[in-house]
């Protein structure tokens, strides 16, 4: 590296850059191709396990409703996805998937069972990142049994008259699970459905 | 124009990358020995990061027209990698002494979730192309302020009298978790 | 099974293989740094300790400089034999023969008890030295014991005990770092072999040495005078031995009035400090 | 390919992948999962056991396709190897085994940017053949999988009170410190320290 080396030419030689960039090339289809191949195989079991365990979900909030169906709704925030409960032909009322985002460890999804009458009929947690053991508390079905029957905006208070008794030490998850149900029911009450 | 300075405040001091979210641990405790090398770390970081956010940005609209965001990570991956190979190169030819100091921690940036946890959390965010070069940027700016106050910190631990088992790394990662108390304390500074 | 999933996938990921590939390629030529195609094995050949025992910044500017021509090839003292021979073979050069070194503290710490002053300040020996009259010890040519050499050396050959440095000579790979490192100038590199050791390196006239260390050497000339192959030489009160003249009998062990000279592990004898850096 | 007389070579690369070279505590490599994801012990080890599968894989396609790759694309294609490697075992997973996948499903997308699985490509895997990258890639896995179970034990025992999520002691007194960042770098630097502690006594013993 002498100082006298004069500045050459850059000199590409083709052959190098072919090499190169075939390789690259076939390592990038080839992974490709496989990729999608295992994804088109795997894509309906996927789709079909998802769609049974929302089945699941809505069931439990919603017990006695023996069919669900996809509902249009106007786009709210939080607001997800939403679908009409039937028992038999008779509407019962509509579960509403909500994602309040104020959760301790990010975004918590929810589904929240709404009867015709805007009270709640249950409420369970789909995914959540709050922390084990902790945020964990407040999604026990003895808490989340606290919701079931409620209307209007509900508040989370310390005090003897509040709505929703807090679990101590989970404060941050259980205001976020009360966040969504208040979305679902101003959602429901707004007539959100069309 | 406030939007992106909420991204700012946010990446760089409220979610910071190493301290908060644990993005980019390993060149965070591997490259802080020295103030100088750290700084060259973090410039390299904030470089690629920002190409990679904007890259990211224009990779993961082709994805949604195609309809295949199932390849998110692959196509990230590949862009992130050859960017850093084309820093790699760069370094060596421009700044070579830079280029050794760095040592295996240059390729490591590819692996470096901070580069990748941002593509990944601009696409989650939703940001547009400003806000998600901007978001990039700005966590890596908050990547080099933790790694150069670290390299500080570390520099003066050489002359520390320290109990024999806890020399070198042990006490560099008492003093993190320090660090990572105090950056805990902005965790209150939500702005929107 | 649709296959429209599979050909987009494939054909954006082929496409951005295809231009990345292309820019990478492009970028090498670019920014084609001119190495020697030798430059590569050869670095992949030495120990990549970067310890400096060759002279140099680390083992690429040595395995530069050994393609440039200006470094002879066994200068590796941490590689040895096994090194040399790659070089040699990857450079087609016969191999130089080489002899290990090993680092050797001239102290035993007999005068640490004795204080001119209580130094209390930074564990260190580069900032004890500073100090008025250069060590808190009456011997002022004495190992402080503070362990800057132990935190220089990367090999994790030296060690503190009870005050002062002592060198595993099994793990010392002879890269002379502690030698530069030391601000007191008492380790020195001597041949592995060596058949016996003379701990001291102060240069005060007898009877300031008897009170300021329990062994010091007071350049008494026993050994010297009773060493038949004349390899002990006393200069200036202190007595340094030739390696090479030393045949190891253990003379003047029994003749040192103050015990200093002993056999290392029986088979070997010292030779005088060489500056740092052992050249082959 | 096969080595002659590698069986001491295999025993030798899995204790080093456990003890000698374990990748955290002495490579310090995969320290963003480990003090991510050590928040309980129940998340660390299935951490530790998805790690474990892809690096293992991982390890064994990338020594076998070791010699196609020119040097200067080979990061790139490793690491497009591993984040396909990844997929398609998360996309395995979901599809076949949904219960696994439930609890090990979140971690799986954080393995491709762990720097282990990188790290030991380059550095073992793209420079022994395949049989010695497996044995490697399984030592290497089951000492990230036994840091990380201390790891979360230590975490949600102090942090949450909890041991494997039964609660032990009344959760007020919990110290919520150790389940936040500062108290996983805490946790990783004593364990480092009580590491280099009895390595020390080991060798102060055997002088």
């Amino acid at each position: 590296m002498s100082e006298t080396a004069v500045k050459t030419k850059v000199q590409f030689d083709g052959k190098y850059i072919a090499k190169l960039t075939i390789t690259l090339l076939a390592i990038t289809v080839v992974t490709s191709f496989l990729l999608s191949i295992v994804y088109t195989v795997t894509k309906p079991t996927i789709d079909a396990l998802a769609e049974q365990t929302k089945q699941e979900s809505m069931l439990a909030v919603m017990a006695d409703a023996t069919e669900f169906s996809e509902v249009a709704y106007t786009e709210t925030t939080g607001v997800i996805d939403v679908q009409a409960a039937y028992s038999g032909t008779e509407l019962l009322g509509y579960c509403v998937q909500v994602e309040p985002t104020t959760g301790f460890g990010g975004a918590i999804s929810m589904m929240v069972g709404v009867s015709t009458d805007g009270t709640v009929t249950g409420v369970s947690v789909l995914s959540h990142e709050e922390t084990a053991g902790l945020g964990t508390k407040a999604m026990t079905d003895e808490f989340l049994s606290q919701y079931i029957g409620r209307s209007g905006t509900l508040t989370v208070k310390t005090g003897a008259d509040t709505d929703i008794e807090h679990i101590s030490g989970a404060t941050v998850t259980s205001s976020a699970i009360t966040d969504g149900v208040n979305i679902a029911l101003a959602f429901i009450a707004e007539g959100g459905v069309n | 124009m406030e939007q992106i300075f909420a991204i700012a405040l946010s990446a760089i001091l409220v979610e910071n990358y190493v301290l908060v979210q644990f993005l980019g641990i390993c060149p965070f405790l591997g490259v802080s020995k020295k103030v100088d090398t750290a700084l060259g770390m973090g410039l390299a970081v904030i470089f690629v990061m920002a190409l990679a956010s904007a890259a990211t940005y224009v990779v993961q609209q082709l994805l949604i027209m195609l309809d295949i965001t199932y390849m998110q990570t692959i196509a990230f991956i590949l862009v992130i990698a050859t960017l850093v190979q084309l820093v790699e190169m760069f370094l060596q030819k421009a700044v070579p002494s830079l280029y050794t100091a760095l040592g295996v921690y240059l390729p490591l940036i590819t692996t470096n979730c901070a580069v990748l946890g941002a593509a990944v959390l601009n696409t989650q965010e939703g940001y547009n192309f400003i806000e998600s070069v901007a978001y990039g940027t700005f966590s890596g700016v908050g990547f080099t302020l933790a790694i150069v106050l670290f390299a500080t910190v570390r520099e003066r631990q050489e002359f520390c009298k320290c109990p024999k088992a806890f020399e070198g790394i042990p006490m560099a990662l008492v003093s993190a978790s320090l660090l990572a108390l105090c950056f805990m304390g902005f965790s209150g500074l939500s702005v929107w | 099974m649709d296959f429209t999933v599979i050909l987009y996938s494939v054909v954006l990921l082929g496409v951005m293989g295809l231009l990345f590939g292309l820019i990478l390629a492009v970028a090498s030529q670019v920014f084609k740094v001119d190495t020697d195609e030798r430059l590569e094995p050869l670095t992949e050949a030495l120990p990549g300790a970067n310890c400096g025992g060759c002279g140099y910044a680390g083992c690429s500017a040595y395995a530069s400089a050994v393609i440039a021509g200006t470094a002879p090839i066994g200068a590796c003292p941490v590689g040895g034999a096994a090194v040399n021979a790659k070089m040699a073979e990857i450079m087609g050069v016969e191999a130089g023969e080489t002899t290990r070194h090993v680092a050797q503290v001239f102290c035993t710490g007999g005068g640490k008890e004795k204080l001119q002053y209580n130094y209390v300040g930074i564990h260190d020996c580069e900032a004890a030295v500073r100090l008025p009259g250069g060590t808190p010890m009456l011997c002022s040519f004495g190992c402080l014991g503070m362990g800057t050499c132990v935190k220089y050396c990367q090999f994790d050959a030296l060690s503190i005990v009870d005050g002062v440095a002592k060198v595993d000579r099994e793990k010392c790979v002879g890269c002379g770092a502690c030698v530069k490192a030391c601000p007191k100038h008492v380790i020195g590199m001597v041949d592995y072999d060596s058949h016996i050791q003379i701990p001291c390196s102060s240069k005060a006239p007898g009877k300031v040495v008897t009170k300021s260390c329990t062994n010091g050497c007071i350049g008494c000339n026993l050994c010297a005078k009773f060493c038949e192959p004349k390899a002990i030489t006393v200069t200036d009160f202190l007595a340094r031995v030739d390696n090479s003249k030393c045949t190891g009998c253990g003379t003047c062990v029994a003749k040192c009035p103050r015990k200093l000279i002993s056999l290392v592990d029986g088979t070997a004898t010292v030779e005088a400090p060489q500056a740092a850096g052992a050249e082959s | 390919m096969s080595e002659p007389n590698n069986a001491p070579r295999l025993g030798k690369t899995l204790l080093n992948g456990i003890i000698f070279e374990n990748p955290v505590l002495v490579l310090l490599l995969g320290t963003c999962p480990t003090l991510a994801t050590s928040i309980s012990a129940i998340n660390g080890i299935g951490m530790g056991i998805a790690t474990t599968v892809v690096l293992t894989g991982s390890n064994v396609v990338i020594s076998l396709i070791r010699k196609l790759i020119p040097s200067k694309i080979r990061i790139a294609s490793y690491i497009v190897v591993i984040a396909t490697f990844t997929t398609i075992v998360q996309l395995l997973l979901q599809a076949y085994v949904p219960s696994l996948y439930d609890s090990l499903g979140i971690f799986i997308p954080l393995i491709v940017v762990n720097c282990i699985v990188l790290g030991r490509a380059e550095a073992f895997a793209s420079k022994n053949g395949p049989l010695l990258s497996l044995v490697d890639g399984i030592g290497m896995g089951i000492g990230f999988t036994m840091t990380l179970a201390i790891m979360g034990l230590i975490r949600e025992f102090l942090g949450a009170g909890t041991f494997f999520g039964i609660q032990v002691y009344p959760n007020e007194f919990a110290a919520m410190l150790m389940t936040m960042p500062c108290g996983g770098f805490l946790t990783l630097g004593c364990i480092i320290a009580a590491v280099q502690f009895i390595r020390s006594r080991g060798k102060k013993g055997a002088k």
